[in-house]
């Protein structure tokens, strides 16, 4: 942590992990316009579009709890981090 | 503090090793796998360039060794995260060292199984059709998303509880400090972040086992959403699921005994855990001959024609063989040997579980072929022999698990060993805590 | 919105299999080679089922044509994961094999099996691809395909119609085994038509539909004195 | 180090656009292969000067499901031994008819077997224009080297929608 070698290095460790969140939501969310555009079709096509929004409502919210799950996860390790850091300076 | 670190370090390093100390065993069991999985491939192409001929399917039997291949990992996944989940949940302390094989089972077998409808299609190069115009309506989009999710779900549940086992490896230094470094997201074992991180498994734990539970459903709805006969049965969604959690116990079991002979885990897998997992194996085989009683004995009773036909020929036909040493293997054997204390030994666990796997892959096979083989129409009875390809795609998908296994052994700690530390440091004095909790305190006196 | 149906009559059928025939030549259905066939592979659309009643030497044999049924609740098209198999407001159930992905549930749903798969790409012996029909298009390995009603002559037969702004007739529209059949047992016609043939048929006493407790409503309604 | 990242996104940015331009040059060439007649047909002056319209010359248009592309025959009936005028394309077809060998004209307007597309359908019964689907035409004064408008599912589709007519699957496919 002391030599800027290792901070640049903790740099993109840190921006690697953020992209890898990122993809998740991107995952989550293309899950999410995956489904919509089978119900818009199933709209289009009046083929049960009640049994296709049934569904969605189950499924989307599933994806989007476990990807606010592990945002919250790394959120919250990196929130305390700082402030350890912080406490440990401060002793 | 430190001291105390390299202190258990010390204690579990049997559990680092197996990471750090690559044999000739490994490359050799890495390369033979990899030979198959190869050939397995090479079949796999051969059939996209020829079509399905190449496979024993035919009319009326349009579905083979891939579809019953693909309830069967499924069900072999449930092992995994659901044991671990109810474990976790009812607070059990000797799941300790079983929890992550378990997920990990989990976490391979689902990507397995999932490939296993793309295997199966005629066209592959139009699986993309499914995004672009799929129906919410048809069971296979239920199987799509909800595999989807036990898949996402039980890769983070696998995850999570993993991340600070990472962080000792990080710690640790030696290879991939930076792999781990990526992986640990900053875990430092603060209070905070223990927090946060038992907060998360316990919110996961609780949604996996729906998730789980549905997954299994949704397969036995492709089936039962159906009208043949042999399908077309209510019994159908919790069958599947007493029986995926009966086949994942038996799994884990095997991959349980494997580890604790190669990796010498006698220390940490002990007999005790054994007899438990096979207790809850003996229940649930017990409840699998109930879920089997009930199905067959409503058919008969009701002895609707066509029904009839397909129970018939369970019983008695082509396939009778295998209907009857599914019995074998998934009821008699299994309780002869769990019962008593005698047979209930390492040993005899694992036979017990090998049968429990052969038995339950039967028992798909039973669901799937018979039925198909016996259409309502008078067009007389259809027959079925896989060929070399589908036992070779199957024997793959078999070596794929054991590699991923293997492989994952090599980069991860198999036992979680943080999780191994807390029940020796806190645990004992917490479930002392808890047990006095349950008990009648000193009578209180009136007045 | 005319829906259409198909009535065979079984008392005059002989079971020659002159619409198997017709059927096969019409649609371009793929020859299977006799190798194949033995594993239970052949392609027909409209198939033939022979039923036999009794022990030799006193075998009573029924001979019953079977196309696909065009159900009015199809099993199979609630199943299908992308549209590949549907029902159309004229009541036929299509197949488009372009969508379709091989998957089979479709076959499986089918209480009737009704549906054969291509296993290989598609043959015919070298005569016959001169003779192949050019209405209907040539399907490709690795998809389902079934008993259309003949659907190409009815963009025909109502394009026809609307050039000369008329409804269409009954019995202009006519797929191929109805048309072929020597001893005249298949008919086929609009349903909501009250003056069609096939309507005053299936009001007959002699009318069943096959395995009718599903509630699949078979379109296709058999005639038969016999049981 | 934030410098570093900020030059790295910058190189990200271009090199995604990069990227996507390839993608869109080849998507706008590829769909657009240019073909060439062997005769550089005029539309416009057929139209203008010799008053034909579309239907005298693509016979059937109106009562078959499929059209015709004139050949010698048909350009015979004006064409004869005497040049009507000094283009070096005429004298390419006055060779054609006293050879009496056919135009191999390149078709570039065509729809995949499992279609069904009549003519007869969309020109006499739907009344749709000529130039609806095949563009301009009458303005061009050499022969289109590529579809004006591509049958797609997608452009049949949508303007089926438009005008409220049937889209159902077995309307066209077979």
């Amino acid at each position: 942590m002391n030599s800027t070698e290792n901070t640049s290095r903790d740099k993109i460790i840190f921006t690697a992990q953020l992209a890898s969140i990122s993809l998740i939501w991107i995952f989550v969310i293309a899950i999410a316009i995956w489904i919509l555009n089978l119900i818009s079709v199933s709209v289009d096509l009046n083929d049960a579009p009640g049994i296709s929004i049934a569904i969605s409502l189950v499924a989307i919210p599933v994806f989007f709890t476990l990807a606010s799950i592990l945002t919250y996860v790394f959120v919250g390790f990196h929130k305390n981090s700082k402030s350890d850091l912080n406490n440990t300076l401060g002793d | 503090m430190t001291e105390e670190k390299t202190k258990t370090i010390d204690i579990d390093e049997a559990l680092y090793r197996p990471i750090y100390e690559t044999g000739r065993g490994f490359y050799l069991t890495v390369g033979i796998l990899l030979m198959i999985i190869l050939f397995a491939a090479f079949m796999y192409v051969r059939q996209v360039y020829y079509g399905l001929g190449v496979t024993g399917m035919n009319q009326p039997v349009t579905w083979g060794f891939y579809i019953v291949n693909f309830v069967f990992f499924i069900g072999i996944s449930h092992a995994g995260t659901l044991i671990s989940a109810i474990l976790r949940l009812s607070k059990a302390e000797w799941r300790r060292p079983i929890t992550r094989m378990a997920e990990v089972i989990t976490a391979i077998v689902l990507a397995i199984g999932g490939l296993h409808p793309i295997i199966d299609l005629g066209r592959p190069d139009r699986v993309l059709n499914i995004f672009t115009a799929g129906r919410l309506q048809s069971p296979l989009l239920w199987d799509v998303t909800s595999i989807t999710a036990y898949f996402t779900a039980s890769t983070v549940y696998l995850y999570l509880p993993m991340i600070p086992d990472i962080a000792k490896l990080r710690d640790r230094g030696g290879k991939l400090t930076r792999f781990y470094d990526f992986l640990s997201w900053g875990w430092q074992g603060t209070d905070h972040q223990k927090k946060v991180l038992n907060r998360a498994i316990n919110i996961l734990m609780v949604m996996v086992i729906p998730i789980a539970v549905s997954v299994h459903t949704v397969i036995s709805y492709i089936f039962s959403m159906t009208l043949q006969p042999g399908w077309h049965s209510t019994i159908f969604g919790p069958y599947f699921v007493v029986g995926a959690i009966f086949s994942g116990i038996a799994a884990l079991l095997i991959v349980m005994i494997a580890f604790r002979k190669v990796f010498h885990l006698e220390n940490y897998l002990k007999l005790i855990h054994f007899q438990y997992l096979s207790t809850l194996l003996l229940i649930m085989s017990l409840l699998w001959f109930y879920f089997t009683f009930s199905e067959y004995l409503t058919g008969i009773f009701g002895a609707e024609p066509h029904e009839m036909d397909v129970i018939l020929y369970k019983f008695t036909g082509p396939y009778a063989i295998f209907f009857w040493s599914m019995v074998v293997f998934n009821f008699i054997i299994p309780v002869i040997v769990l019962s008593f204390k005698k047979f209930k030994t390492i040993k005899g666990i694992l036979f017990a579980s090998i049968t429990v796997v052969i038995g339950m892959w039967l028992e798909r096979l039973n669901i799937v072929i018979p039925s198909l083989a016996n259409p309502r129409m008078e067009l007389g009875s259809g027959m079925y022999f896989p060929s070399l390809t589908e036992w070779s795609l199957f024997v793959g998908a078999i070596a794929v698990f054991v590699l991923g296994y293997v492989l994952f052994s090599k980069f991860f700690p198999i036992i979680s060993i943080w999780e191994i530390e807390e029940g020796r440091e806190e645990s004992i004095k917490e479930v002392e805590k808890r047990v006095k909790s349950y008990l009648p305190g000193p009578a209180e006196t009136s007045d | 919105m005319p829906k259409w149906a198909m009535v065979i009559d079984l008392d005059k059928c002989t079971g020659c299999g002159d619409c198997m025939a017709a059927c096969k030549l019409e649609n371009n259905v793929a020859i299977v080679s006799p190798e194949q066939t033995e594993e239970g592979r052949v392609m027909f659309w409209m198939d033939m089922m022979s039923v036999y009643d009794g022990e030799y030497p006193h075998v009573k044999v029924k001979r019953i044509p079977k196309p696909c049924f065009h159900c009015d609740n199809p099993p199979c098209i609630k199943v299908c994961p992308v549209h590949a198999t549907y029902i159309n407001p004229e009541g036929l159930v299509g197949q488009i094999y372009h969508r379709c992905i091989g998957c089979r549930y479709c076959m499986a749903a089918c209480p009737y099996t009704a549906k054969v798969f291509n296993w290989y790409e598609p043959e015919w012996a070298e005569e016959f691809k001169t003779c192949l029909n050019p209405d209907v298009s040539l399907r490709m390995k690795g998809v389902v395909e079934k008993c259309s009603f003949c659907a190409h002559r009815l963009q025909v037969v109502k394009e026809d119609a609307d050039a000369e702004d008329r409804e269409i007739m009954d019995g202009e529209y006519m797929p191929a085994c109805s048309e072929s059949c020597p001893a005249d047992a298949i008919y086929f016609g609009d349903l909501e038509n009250r003056e069609s043939k096939v309507f005053k048929l299936s009001r007959s006493p002699r009318a069943f539909k096959e395995l009718e407790g599903l509630g699949t409503e078979p379109k296709v309604i058999y005639l038969s004195k016999r049981e | 180090m934030r410098k570093m990242v900020k030059q790295n996104s910058k190189l990200f940015i271009v090199a995604s656009a990069a990227i996507v331009l390839v993608v869109i040059v080849w998507v706008v060439l590829g769909s657009h292969r240019n073909i060439t007649q062997p005769i550089s047909y005029n539309h416009k002056i057929h139209i203008e000067e010799a008053e034909l319209t579309c239907v005298d010359c693509h016979l059937y248009v109106e009562t078959m499901p499929t059209a015709t592309i004139p050949n010698i025959e048909i350009c015979q009936d004006c064409h004869s031994d005497e040049p009507m005028s000094d283009s070096p394309e005429e004298v390419k077809l006055l060779k054609y008819i006293e050879e009496g060998e056919k135009i191999p004209w390149q078709r570039i307007y065509a729809v995949p077997n499992h279609v069904y597309f009549s003519h007869r359908r969309h020109v006499t019964i739907g009344e749709i224009a000529c130039s609806n689907c095949h563009g301009n035409v009458e303005e061009l004064t050499e022969p289109p080297s590529y579809p004006l408008w591509l049958p797609t599912m997608e452009n049949c589709i949508s303007c089926h929608k438009e005008h409220k007519v049937t889209y159902d699957c077995l309307a066209c496919h077979r």
